[in-house]
């Protein structure tokens, strides 16, 4: 998607690629705002937003065929374990939004409960992971969480479907899904992760470049995310004409959906941070360790390494 | 003329009936069993939101249906190309199958990083993977039409002197075509969803972008007015495809109009 | 010579073993000579037609045509086979230019000459009618018209009349008569009429049941031009009568 | 005897060549460009994941090829319902047609949530989606055949005062089992990838969940080596399907082989 | 009356326009009678025939059966259509049991007696074969046992023995001779062998060229059970020549 900006085209600009990690929504308001409002331009870049499917884009990043991507702390993590040369630039969101959800009338109020359930998931170990900490957290010791909750991949499915057959639960960001709970009217439990247990707070989404790149054209990078920073920034202060911006850069997105998440979530960007896009240390080397902990990543990955707060722009 | 008339009335009635009941029974099955409009809409309200988002709809189709055609152009020129070097040599035939069949066993979304990185973002990916997923039924069908021509046409021409590529172009083309044709439609069948799943893959406009948009946003109505679409031209696909064979093999219709002139009488 | 076969041998696999077909047929066929080959109905004439023509490699023996060795090697004989492969796809006319575009001469003009031939065929009004329109004596008379456009100097023709009426079979025989008189070729001809093969031919080859074997043979003394008054001369009688009696002896 | 491992070893070794040829060129392309192993692992990379990944594969092929067999077969089954039914009546073929391809046009991943609303996530959705990916390419190429049967042989059974069911036993069928192995041919290539994207929708075990968290976590070659499976039991149920073919219509090779054998003497 | 033909007429299309292949065909054939039809080729016997058997629907007129109207209607006859139509997918024994089968008979039943009829055909060696491995004449064998097999009253065969040498042909008609003096048939027969049709028939039809009329017919009084001596009889010779001429007359 992307609108066109005026200045659009002539040769002095310098041509960016960022990939989204999926279909526009409201985690990337602040890149569409730069774009349409010039801010890139400003900044003397011509920025081209693709969409690759899924996580398409933590490789294509890390092998130089985009210059910048959106992440999330998880992948960033496991991919860099695996060798992918990426580094996390900015944290979108100062905390995981993302949480349990379940319909009302399925009694799931706390981890406890999720036992002899079924779980919906997008089919990543890390789940697990996330299933077991939070059941250790509310007293129920297990080795394996499969012999206490069913897990099936419900992939592309989405969470009111699944919940109406036989899925309980399943992950969601509620700044999406929840927020589309509550225009349908359908009344859900939420368990947000971060309020079960500090360590799953972790940054997701992030926005995303390549160690090479931050090494031979840092100037680049600075730019950007001054303009992204920029863009964000308008976004937390003006939520429903950013929404506005996105719905027009990808007009097949609810405009109802759009806007209401995005009242949500641009108090949320910034939250309580001194700054858009800052990431903390404790936050990378307590999940780095957790991962490690539930074997999520087989080689030990060293989490300074994983990220940097360098390019965001001074106060 | 009147005979011409009644013939496309009746040659056209029945899909349009059967449609029609379908979409009836759709109808009649939601409001029925009350299912919520965001899992299953009713056929009148994908019409109502096909309106809403007709311009939408039209700044989309282009790009696919181009990817398409392309792609699936061009997955017909190598199925051609294949099926020939493949019944020329019974060492390539036994060599070149298992590759084939795993082009078409890989998951096009699990390579899909190796896609863009050597073909970009462009047409040009969509346009391989339209083509590496019409080529295959052609392959498969044309081979075996080929290699089932009537061996004792094969040894007359021999006998006349042919070369092998005469006995091709002469016996085993001609022979094949209707066979070939069987695979070109069930490859002109795949050739939009080919183009929607290419773009799912990294693009910016498309059907396939409207669709996946459209879902994210909740938008069951809109992801079937995408389905619509995709039908729709590939409904299209397959009767240009159908009229194509008529064209081609006129013979092959020949004596089976008389039999059916038969059937219809008694 | 124009042919010589040499201990020709050949054999099928069938459920029951082995099924010896043509068993060492020696055989000479000059420049120019009409040869019919007559025996009982699935005693191997078709497959020696096609030993000749090269479509099947014998098991033994070998095969020769100008005194080079053809053994196996196609694209030397203008063959009709017994059934007629007319091409569905071809209408009559494409049909009976195949052999020209073969050999990638001109095609109009293949065509043309084609045309010109129908009416000796009595196929002038189905020049442009795919075969599976044709009555079964006309398929056989587009067949026989493509093998005589093919016109190599060797035609190997397997009962080209057998389902024609006694009246079509003469003009078609008379015209055949009349064209190798004035373009002389070498013909070896299967036929069931013995009095065809007499009318015909030069010499008349009689084989035995299978595996085929040549069990005698007939030069047939008639002068030429051959005319239908000469089938009640004495000549001719004797002829049909030594040829029938060969046929049937070992009964 | 050795004739017979002669012709083994003809026949088998050009695929094994092939597919050698293609690993070498393979790993000598990754070892020279040097590209990334998280992007495209080397051949002697997945042998050795293919190891280390071995019980898991096991664990995880079963649920797949039993969501594949049972799949493909219910596909076959309801494409030759549907070939007779289509042959049967001109009406008919008009009339489904336009339903049958619209059943193929409709992404699965689109309509994944209605699939999983009515069957759920037990095995049953899976073969659902296995018959509809297969079952395609047998309708069209079976009806194909049926149709274009030799009218003679059709009249000649009427003539013996044949039902149009014997008609179909005794010719049609017949007639159209090369083609209807064409299909299957086709069918069976996709069956296993077909159960793979099934999973995708939702499965705790299989293939398709194997590879899909390999993905995730950036384990390409683990997803190389769910591939190569796939492609591996892709090739056996095709070629599972061409010795069916030669078992079930020897005829159809009698004459072939009679010219082959020519063809090779040559 | 078994068969009443009465103003038959049909056409086809043609590149040309509307080609008429059977102008008004009156003919009527008694119980138990043999009647040959002959007529050049292309004139519309085929046609004739795929009227009676009911494939084809004429164009105008009726064809009654014991009485009963069965224009247009299958199953009252068997026939042998001029081109052998074996089904390759069958071997000769299965190929003859095929109306038994489509009659819903004993299959097993239907494959001995077929087994039992192979030695008058020629075809002992060959009951599991695939027509693809006979020879021409062996295919014409194997359709007419299929044909004699499926055994309704009234026989169509066209051309039956075109295909086969003198003696096979001889040894088959006698055979076929013998057969309906012991289970009388009503037979209607197409053949280009005048000498067949005067020796096997009750009654000689001879057609125009097409469109097909009726030109003559001639009774032939020739005493059954009938001989080979009889061939040479002054009456039989009649018989021919006045046929011959019948055919030659507007030449
Ligand atoms: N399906 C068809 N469509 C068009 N014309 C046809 C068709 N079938 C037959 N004809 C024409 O009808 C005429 C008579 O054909 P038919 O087969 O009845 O001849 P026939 O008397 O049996 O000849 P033959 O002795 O050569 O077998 C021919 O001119 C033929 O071209
Ligand atoms: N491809 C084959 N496979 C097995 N047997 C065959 C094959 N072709 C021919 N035969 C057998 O060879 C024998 C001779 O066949 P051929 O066709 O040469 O006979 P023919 O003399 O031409 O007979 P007709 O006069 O009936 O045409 C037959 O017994 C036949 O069954
Ligand atoms: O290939 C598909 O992802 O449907
Ligand atoms: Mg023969
Ligand atoms: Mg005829």
């Amino acid at each position: 998607g992307g609108g066109h900006d005026a200045g659009g085209g002539d040769s002095g600009k310098k041509k960016v690629k960022l990939m989204l990690d999926w279909v526009p929504n409201t985690n990337h308001t602040g890149l569409y705002v730069a774009k349409e409002k010039g801010y890139f331009a400003e900044e003397g870049l011509e920025v081209e937003i693709a969409t690759p499917a899924e996580t398409t884009a933590n490789q294509l990043v890390g092998a130089g065929k985009a210059d910048f991507g959106i992440s999330s702390q998880e992948y960033v993590t496991q991919a860099r374990a695996e060798g992918v040369p990426i580094v996390s630039i900015a944290a979108i969101l100062q905390h995981n939004t993302s949480g349990f959800a379940a319909p009302k009338g399925k009694r799931i109020q706390r981890p406890k409960d999720f036992v002899g359930k079924t779980y919906g998931g997008w089919g990543t170990p890390i789940e697990n992971a996330f299933i077991q900490t939070v059941l250790n957290m509310d007293g129920v010791k297990t080795r394996n969480v499969e012999d206490q909750v069913k897990i099936v991949n419900m992939g592309e499915a989405d969470f009111f479907t699944a919940t109406e057959r036989n899925v309980d639960f399943a992950w969601i960001y509620y700044g999406w899904t929840g927020i589309e709970a509550k225009l349908r009217g359908v009344p859900i439990d939420f368990l947000e992760l971060r309020e079960l247990d500090p360590v799953l707070d972790f940054y997701t989404p992030t926005v995303i470049t390549n160690e090479k790149k931050i090494k031979e054209d840092p100037e680049t990078v600075k730019k950007f995310m001054k303009a992204v920073s920029r863009g964000y920034e308008y976004a937390i202060d003006h939520p429903k004409e950013s929404a506005d911006i996105l719905v027009k850069a990808a007009p097949e997105t609810d405009k109802k959906l759009a806007r209401a998440s995005q009242k949500w979530i641009s108090k949320r960007y910034r939250a309580d941070a001194d700054r858009w896009g800052e990431q903390k240390e404790k936050v990378w080397t307590d999940f780095t360790e957790w991962m490690w902990k539930h074997r999520l990543i087989e080689k030990k990955m060293d989490p300074d390494k994983a990220f940097t707060n360098e390019f965001l722009p001074e106060q | 003329m009147r005979r011409r008339v009644k013939k496309r009335f009746r040659d056209g009635a029945p899909p349009v009936l059967t449609v029609l009941l379908f979409l009836l029974v759709w109808e009649a099955g939601v409001r029925l069993t009350g299912i919520e409009r965001w899992l299953l809409p009713a056929p009148s309200g994908i019409a109502a939101s096909f309106a809403d988002s007709w311009e939408l709809i039209q700044r989309h189709t282009w790009p696919t249906l181009q990817e398409a055609v392309l792609g699936f152009l061009l997955g017909i020129g190598v199925a051609l190309l294949l099926a020939v070097l493949i019944q020329l040599s019974a060492w390539l035939r036994r060599g070149i199958y298992p590759l084939l069949i795993g082009s078409q066993t890989v998951p096009i979304i699990a390579v899909a990083p190796l896609l863009i990185l050597w073909f970009g973002y462009g047409l040009l990916p969509k346009v391989l993977i339209v083509a590496l997923v019409t080529f295959f039924p052609v392959v498969v069908s044309t081979v075996d039409g080929l290699s089932s021509a009537d061996p004792d046409m094969v040894r007359l021409l021999r006998s006349m002197g042919a070369k092998e590529w005469q006995v091709f172009r002469m016996v085993r083309f001609p022979h094949a075509l209707p066979s070939f044709f069987s695979g070109m439609k069930i490859a002109a069948t795949y050739g939009v969803l080919g183009a929607v799943i290419a773009e799912w893959l990294g693009a910016s406009e498309g059907l396939g972008v409207f669709l996946i948009r459209s879902q994210n946003s909740f938008a069951a109505d809109r992801v079937f007015v995408a389905i619509t679409v995709i039908t729709f031209w590939s409904l299209v696909l397959f009767g240009l495809v159908c009229l194509a064979a008529r064209w081609a093999a006129p013979w092959a219709y020949l004596r089976k109009e008389d039999s059916w002139k038969g059937e219809e009488k008694r | 010579m124009k042919l010589e076969m040499e201990a020709l041998e050949q054999s099928y696999a069938s459920p029951t073993g082995e099924r010896r077909v043509i068993d060492r047929v020696d055989l000479k066929v000059e420049e120019g000579e009409f040869v019919s080959l007559i025996g009982p109905s699935g005693c191997g004439k078709s497959t020696l037609f096609n030993l000749v023509s090269g479509l099947e490699r014998p098991l033994g023996g070998r095969i020769r045509k100008d005194g080079s060795d053809i053994t196996g090697a196609t694209g030397h004989v203008s063959y009709m086979p017994q059934k007629d492969c007319l091409f569905p796809w071809r209408t009559v006319v494409e049909n009976a230019s195949l052999a020209a575009e073969v050999a990638g001469k001109d095609k109009k003009k293949a065509r043309e000459r084609a045309e010109r031939l129908l009416p000796v065929f009595g196929l002038e009004d189905f020049a442009g009618e795919y075969p599976a329109r044709l009555s079964g004596g006309m398929r056989q008379r587009a067949a026989l018209l493509r093998t005589v456009m093919a016109d190599r100097d060797l035609w190997l023709l397997d009962e080209p009349m057998g389902a024609l009426d006694a009246l079509t079979r003469e003009r078609i025989q008379d015209w055949l008569l009349q064209i190798l008189s004035r373009f002389p070729r070498t013909v070896l001809f299967i036929t069931h009429s013995v009095d065809e093969a007499v009318y015909l031919s030069d010499r008349v080859v009689v084989l035995t049941p299978r595996p085929a074997r040549v069990k005698g043979e007939l030069s047939i003394t008639l002068p030429r031009p051959r005319t239908r008054e000469q089938m009640t001369s004495e000549a001719f009688l004797q002829a049909k009568q030594w040829l029938w009696e060969k046929l049937h002896e070992d009964k």
